[in-house]
């Protein structure tokens, strides 16, 4: 591939107990190519997550974004690097309301560390009101995020990395438990937006459907190895992919 | 309300210095609601109480003592000792936290009564009166001015205290209570902002045990007691742990409650004061600010829905 | 120091970290199934004492043997626990599992100062000493020292009985089970059927038994006077923290250490006495964020 | 065998269900299908007896709006909810034998029971050892849903069953479910699910939570995602 | 001045806490004492009310309270306190308030070295004479020791009583070794570790100067393992544990009544009032009165006192409050004890009595032998100097030089 390597992974390996949750992983993240990553369940999908955004240190390997090798580097040290996450389970401020959650991610990542601002009257909110509105969570935007069912939970997530403005996007299962009437349609628009602002993204996801029309690229994960790379047509038609992940058709 | 307090004096004099001791303690009390914002309790904040409480004693009995330079002083310290107590302390949560705190602010207490050469031991420290802007006072007109400059004090403070709640930092702060990971995920350190938290709690608290110190001219080790520290965590959630009057509100029945039964119930005054806390628990788990919204909202009608965190929710709904 | 002085010291610190182990380990139970960080914890240590010491006093003075010193102690633990303890769960605690820990802190804190002043009530404030059970063990000597068997072999075989009993109720048993099950999640209990309530009654009773149980037996050693509970409240407090949350083999070691600690510091460096349980708080802690025992709690993400 | 009657269920001063009557027979497979925070996790756990209600709900001709949540379980329903809810300091299988150990059930019918999750979830035989604390996100639905089946002989609720696993894996469970009601007449089954491809292979019947009311509705046509016609999800 | 309806008098004690042990009988003595006044008619004609005030609930209660009896109720005087620490904290408060406070039971001996005070006097003795009629007790009844072992509560009465003790002791027997301090902490359930120790250092004497349940526990343990017999405890304030310790404190120990206190007082016993008050006492509370309680028998007389002596000198009008100070300076009166005197610099003149421990049938408990009475003038810090320096100028002969009277039987 052409463009540049955003972020690299190298020899990665790492074990819980007895399971192998990722062996010997070798792959790289070419900046505006898109990345899918499936697998069965537990094949080790959100431990590489992990390991790319600092939360896990590999046993072995190590991970270079940007040129520069940030193995084992705190999450938040990559984040103001440019990497985000949304996560599998929702990791939101439960006792904030929805826009107080963006504002707190939009004041982060502006550095405005004033004690004596109200974060209400940041500049930034008209962004995040905006981004709300993309993720189609505007209405909620003042009600505490402990009230919110899960599917709203997941998009609010997406949107607080999203606010981060990064340059990598790592999101893990995106759409599960967001209602299929309406994850294609957000998720089109999150991805004209992340087209837009030049983020690179890799997201884990089983939704086939999802990944054949959002990933310029795909990876199969499997017992924390990766089996296949390439492009989607070509892999989601390998019959080793089917029969493991996809299941045949009916 | 405030009007209320600050003309009390006019009205009851004797209340006066009362109040001036609810305030120093409501200062306090203020410093642990900040903390509590982050989930956090310590059970040891008498430490800073004390530590300031002290270094303004040792001034005023060393260096003339000026009022202004005298509560500067202590409030320096507190914040110091905060600073270097807090580095090791945010690294840990809940009851580690809460203990680790106790700890050090027993080591404290002992410190204080072994080196009674220094200290006093348990009889403690006299603090004569501070001057004020150079002038010799009489205790009633210094207990007028110190009152008045308690109310003004905590005013600020509570603003104060306020405006860092609603700023992107009292924010994080909040968040490390729900979700640190997701803290950590948006560039934000939760222990350096714990930290900052940290520390403004120990500088108020500093600011009550120093007014405190000059109130009752006397430090004692029990400044730094964890009965003490228990008693400002108390405060807190009387009052309401949410909300920065709270700490005042809770200070200020607290005191009442606790002298007035000791008065007219000299020997069940604890049972007294354990009734009325269960009943405010029970009825108003948000506080006497809490009760009062509810009374609010009662007569003029809800200003909005009511949150999570209400004991109407469902059993075990938990997150 | 030599080996005698270390044989001695170690002899007092165990019986010491026995009646600690006692005390912390009820309200490691407590803490460890209803996450509630217990403070009347310190009234039922005082009333099992109070208890205890007034009824053996009774049946003494009237003429029975001593020997009904030890039943007495058991039951006068079992009634504070069923009869104070019960009700405490049943009609406050059950109102606050959804609260804020600390507002949960403070109802105890709360029943703390009203027990104080039941204490003081029924009670009054002359301290009481009821000493028959431990006399009637008599003493042993060991290195020229005279000991009390009560303090030295009871007290130690005692704890260990509690702990081993302990461990083999939560590991071993479905009514363990069930209560580490309620522990991490209430509401995922009730789905499979666990009836939570009586869960934390049980579970508050017997902690509150064992505490007061602590009290039984230190009543033998020591004055019962007002204001005793307030001191074992912060001195549990301590072991629970420093033991891992909820870790009863955690309290075992810590209740060992702080007991061994403070009779090497009486024997070596007396100022430090104190300080020992903080201490080793301190220390322990340092080097094990979660506590001896505890395990680091990992987000789901 | 399930009926609500005007049930309404208010959370934190917001009416999530409204005036909600329905009936569901013995033996049905019902989908709860709605947008996100339509109410789909809400209607089952008052089922369960999590939430403050008013109305009725009948389970068997009785009346169980009363009846303490714990007892519930022992009616024969299990109950597998959206996020998990595991209990991490136990290994897979202790999770999955618990309801069985509290409803006392004899080893015998244990052991049987415990075949049968087997044979519906092969998966969860390999990691019976592992603590359930520290399976992925896709196996610990599968664990919950194990623990449901264990206990829920005469009614399973499972919210979002499917959500994050692996499509080859949902697909085979679709068709294990299918197969254990068709070989158990007594079980009835209400799934919350948004993979209307899914539902179809199964379900008979559909429940539309929209605006705080039920109405029926029909697979054929409230799962339509024309959208999208090459998600295998549609894939005829 | 008028007479006024009634006689308002604060009273400070501890009600909760471990020091209740000597609130408790304290107030009950100060009811009893009261009613009686006031039966006998009063004060001039004036009843007096109490009010009482809990010291255990702390010191923002304990100041806020105090000021709230001074200022609204408008107390005549103030009867505070029990706690040293109190004392301190509340003498400047007297002071700025003018009104008069006696000090009825604190020990520091500090108070009245370092201040000056108009209104603050005490009606008793302090920590000094009370340590000094002890070492001198021990010297005179056990002169050919050697070592000695404390073992006191580690805050401010058990350390500053041990330096008393120590600076008395080496003042008069410099030879004497001290062979372990211990400063166990307030409250401490358990002494086994010290005892342990004790046993393997072998002391002739052990003091102490705990009390309340901490006392009753070091005793008991000691007894129970023994160190009672190898070693001799000296126990300044175990007049106020005997009747708990029953037969646990073996005969041959040496105690004290922080005063002539003592409920067999031997010059006392036989007047009338004085077997009135005890069998009363007894019948009322179940038990003897103890120091406290004569602390507070002194601190009224001194009020009955005062007021006659100031109507006198108002030519029998009502004095005004000023007038009753005025009146404080070199005042006499007798509570259950002998005389005590007030001295220029406010502090009481009290005598000490201290005994060794004797098997008593008739009471169950040990009572004392071998009773000495310390004259107060022969063993108080004389008036402007320091305690601790005027110690060290004492010397070997001091012992000889004071003579107690005694009763031997
Ligand atoms: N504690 C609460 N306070 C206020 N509103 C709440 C609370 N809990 C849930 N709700 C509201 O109830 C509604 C229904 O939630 P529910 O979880 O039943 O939705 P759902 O249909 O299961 O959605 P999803 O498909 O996203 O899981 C949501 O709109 C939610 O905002
Ligand atoms: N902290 C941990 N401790 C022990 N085992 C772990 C831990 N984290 C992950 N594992 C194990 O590693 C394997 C990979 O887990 P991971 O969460 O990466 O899977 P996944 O591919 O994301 O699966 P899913 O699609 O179900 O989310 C699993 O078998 C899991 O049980
Ligand atoms: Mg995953
Ligand atoms: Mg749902």
């Amino acid at each position: 591939m052409s463009s540049k390597v955003l972020m690299a992974a190298k020899g990665l390996e790492i074990r819980f107990g007895g399971v192998v949750a990722a062996d010997d992983v070798n792959i790289e993240i070419h900046e505006g190519h898109n990345l899918a990553i499936i697998g069965p369940n537990g094949a080790g999908k959100t431990t590489f997550l992990n390991i790319c955004t600092g939360y896990l240190k590999p046993h072995r390997g190590s991970v270079t974004f940007d040129g520069r090798d940030v193995t084992g580097l705190a999450p938040r040290r990559l984040v103001r690097m440019g990497v985000a996450r949304a996560f599998q389970i929702p990791q939101l401020f439960t006792e904030h309301t929805v826009i107080e959650n963006l504002l707190i991610a939009a004041a982060a990542q502006a550095r405005r560390w004033s004690p004596l601002t109200p974060i209400a009257t940041i500049p930034e909110r008209g962004e995040m009101l905006h981004l709300l509105d993309m993720v189609r969570c505007a209405h909620i935007a003042d009600r505490p995020v402990s009230e919110l069912p899960e599917g709203q939970r997941k998009l609010i997530d997406i949107a607080l990395a999203l606010a981060l403005k990064p340059k990598l996007l790592f999101m893990d299962e995106p759409t599960s438990g967001v209602a299929s009437s309406e994850k294609f349609e957000v998720l089109d628009i999150i991805a004209k937006a992340l087209a837009e602002a030049k983020v690179t993204a890799v997201f884990v996801e089983h939704d086939i459907g999802i990944v054949e029309r959002f990933a310029d690229e795909v990876a199969v994960w499997n017992r924390g190895e990766v089996l296949f790379r390439g492009v989607p047509g070509e892999i989601l038609s390998h019959p080793d992919v089917i029969r493991d992940v996809i299941g045949e058709t009916v | 309300m405030v009007l209320l307090v600050a003309v009390t004096p006019v009205l009851a004099p004797t209340s006066q210095v009362l109040l001036t001791l609810a305030f120093a303690k409501g200062l306090a009390v203020l410093g642990i609601i900040v903390l509590l914002q982050a989930g956090q309790v310590s059970f040891g904040h008498a430490l800073y109480f004390a530590v300031s409480a002290y270094v303004a004693a040792s001034v005023a009995r060393s260096f003339g003592g000026e009022l202004v330079t005298t509560l500067l002083a202590g409030v320096a310290a507190a914040a110091v000792v905060g600073l270097v107590v807090g580095v090791f302390v945010v690294r840990y949560r809940y009851i580690f936290f809460a203990m680790l705190n106790l700890a050090v602010s027993m080591i404290f207490f002992a410190l204080l009564e072994k080196f009674y050469y220094v200290t006093g031991g348990s009889d403690g420290l006299q603090v004569p009166r501070p001057t004020v802007v150079g002038l010799t006072l009489e205790r009633g007109e210094f207990e007028t001015i110190l009152f008045y400059g308690a109310l003004v004090l905590s005013l600020l403070a509570a603003w104060g205290t306020h405006r860092y709640l609603a700023s992107p930092l009292g924010n994080m702060l909040r968040a490390i209570k729900t979700n640190e990971v997701r803290l950590e995920y948006l560039g934000v350190s939760a222990r350096s902002t714990l930290l900052s938290g940290y520390v403004l709690s120990a500088a108020l608290c500093g600011l009550g045990g120093a007014l405190m110190a000059v109130a009752q001219g006397i430090v004692t080790p029990e400044y730094a007691y964890w009965v003490r520290s228990g008693e400002f965590v108390f405060i807190a959630i009387l009052g309401g742990s949410g909300s920065v009057a709270g700490a005042f509100v809770g200070a200020l029945i607290y005191e009442g409650v606790r002298t007035y039964a000791a008065a007219f119930a000299s020997d069940i005054w604890q049972m007294v004061l354990g009734i009325v806390l269960l009943v405010i628990i029970i009825f108003g788990p948000s506080g006497v600010t809490g009760l009062y919204q509810r009374l609010m909202d009662r007569l003029v009608g809800p200003a909005r829905p009511r949150g999570a965190g209400d004991s109407e929710r469902a059993p075990g709904a938990a997150e | 120091m030599n080996l005698q002085l270390f044989a001695l010291a170690f002899f007092d610190g165990i019986a010491y970290a026995a009646l600690v182990f006692l005390v912390a380990v009820g309200l490691t139970l407590i803490f460890g199934v209803l996450r509630v960080l217990n403070v009347a914890h310190g009234s039922f240590y005082a009333m099992g004492a109070y208890a205890t010491a007034s009824t053996v006093g009774a049946i003494v003075a009237a003429g029975y043997s001593p020997w009904l010193a030890f039943p007495m102690m058991i039951i006068a633990s079992a009634l504070i626990g069923g009869l104070i303890g019960g009700p405490v769960e049943k009609l406050l605690l059950r109102r606050i599992y959804d609260m804020e820990e600390v507002l949960q802190i403070l109802v105890t804190f709360a029943v703390f100062m009203i027990l104080e002043d039941v204490q003081r009530l029924v009670w009054g404030v002359q301290p009481y000493f009821e000493s028959s059970a431990l006399m009637v063990l008599g003493t042993v000597d060991v290195l020229g020292i005279t000991y009390t068997a009560y303090q030295l072999i009871l007290l130690p075989v005692v704890a260990i009985l509690v702990l081993v009993g302990l461990r083999i109720f939560l590991r071993h048993t479905l009514s363990g089970k069930l209560i580490l099950a309620v522990t991490e999640d209430r509401e995922a209990a009730t789905a499979i059927g666990v009836n939570v309530d009586r869960v934390y009654l049980v579970t508050f009773v017997v902690g509150a038994s064992l505490a007061a149980f602590g009290g039984a037996l230190a009543s033998a050693t020591t004055s019962v006077i007002p204001g005793m509970g307030a001191d074992m409240i912060v001195l549990s407090f301590a072991v629970v923290a420093t033991a891992g949350l909820g870790r009863i083999e955690g309290a075992a070691i810590t209740a060992l250490l702080i007991g061994l600690g403070r009779s090497f510091a009486v024997y070596l460096a007396p100022e430090l006495d104190v300080l020992v349980p903080y201490l080793i708080m301190l220390a322990v802690l340092l080097v094990r964020p979660e506590g001896l025992f505890g395990m680091a709690h990992t987000r789901k993400i | 065998m399930l009926e609500f009657r005007d049930v309404t269920v208010t959370l934190g001063g917001v009416r999530v269900l409204r005036d909600v009557s329905f009936l569901i027979n013995t033996s049905d497979t019902v989908a709860l299908i709605g947008a996100n925070g339509a109410g789909k996790t809400t209607t089952l756990r008052s089922i369960m007896g999590f939430t403050h209600m008013t109305g009725e709900i009948r389970f068997l001709r009785e009346d169980i709006t009363k009846l303490p949540p714990a007892k519930r379980p022992g009616l024969g329903i299990g109950y597998a909810a959206e996020d998990r809810r595991l209990f991490s300091a136990f290994t897979v299988e202790e999770n999955i034998l618990m309801p069985a150990q509290v409803a006392r059930l004899t080893a015998q019918e244990t052991t049987r029971r415990l075949g049968r999750v087997y044979t519906i979830l092969p998966e969860l035989k390999e990691m019976a050892g592992r603590p359930a604390g520290s399976v992925s996100g896709g196996q610990g639905k599968m664990v919950a849903l194990g623990r449901a089946l264990m206990i829920g002989t005469r009614l399973i609720m499972l919210d979002e069953p499917f959500q994050g696993l692996a499509p080859a894996l949902a697909r085979r469970y679709a068709e294990a479910l299918r197969t254990l009601r068709d070989h158990d007449p007594d079980v009835t089954l209400i799934i919350t699910e948004s993979n209307p491809g899914l539902l179809r292979r199964f379900a008979d019947r559909a429940l539309v939570v929209e605006r705080g009311e039920m109405r029926e509705g029909s697979l054929a046509e409230d799962a339509p995602d024309p959208l999208h016609p090459a998600s295998p999800a549609t894939t005829p | 001045a008028d007479k006024p309806d009634e006689l308002k008098i604060g009273i400070t004690t501890f009600l909760s806490g471990p020091a209740s042990v000597f609130g408790e009988p304290a107030k009950a003595a100060a009811d009893m004492i009261i009613e009686q006044i006031n039966a006998d008619g009063g004060i001039d004609g004036v009843p007096i009310a109490a009010s009482y005030v809990d010291e255990g609930a702390g010191g923002e209660a304990l100041v806020s309270e105090y000021r709230r009896l001074v200022e609204d109720v408008d107390v005549d005087l103030m009867l505070a306190s029990i706690s040293s620490g109190n004392c301190n904290q509340l003498a400047p408060l007297a002071e700025d308030l003018k009104v008069l406070n006696l000090m009825w039971d604190c020990g520091t001996q500090r108070i009245f070295e370092e201040n000056d005070y108009r209104y603050v006097f005490r009606t008793q003795a302090n920590a000094t004479p009370e340590m000094l009629a002890t070492v001198l007790y021990l010297l005179k009844t056990k002169p050919d020791f050697s070592t000695i072992a404390v073992v006191n509560q580690d805050y401010a009465w058990g350390r500053d009583s041990w330096d008393i003790f120590q600076t008395a002791l080496k003042a008069m027997k410099p030879d004497a070794k001290v062979v372990a301090e211990f400063f166990p902490k307030f409250g401490a359930p358990d002494f086994s570790t010290e005892i342990s120790r004790l046993q393997a250092l072998r002391p002739d004497v052990i003091l102490s100067t705990s009390w309340g349940g901490d006392l009753d526990t070091f005793v008991r343990q000691a007894a129970q393992r023994g160190l009672t017999n190898t070693s001799t405890l000296v126990l300044p304030l175990a007049e106020s544990s005997l009747q708990r310790l029953g037969s646990a404190l073996p005969p041959g120990h040496i105690v004290g009544g922080r005063g002539d206190h003592y409920f067999l007082h031997p010059e006392r016993v036989g007047d009338p009032a004085f077997d009135d008050f005890m069998k009363a006492f007894h019948d009322k509370t179940g038990a003897y009165p103890i120091y406290p309680v004569f602390h507070m028998s002194q601190a009224l007389a001194a009020v009955k006192a005062v007021y006659a002596k100031a109507i006198e000198a108002n030519g029998g009008e009502w004095p005004d409050r000023e007038q009753v100070v005025d009146a404080m300076d070199g005042l006499s009166f007798q509570g259950l004890g002998n005389e005590v005197t007030i001295r220029d610099d406010h502090q009481g003149l009290e005598d000490q009595l201290l005994g060794t421990t004797a098997k008593s049938d008739e009471y169950g408990f040990a009572i004392l032998k071998d009773i000495m009475l310390f004259d107060a003038e022969d063993i108080t810090t004389p008036v402007g100097e320091e305690s601790i320096e005027w110690l060290k100028t004492l010397g070997p002969d001091f012992v000889a030089s004071v003579e107690p009277k005694t009763y031997a039987d």
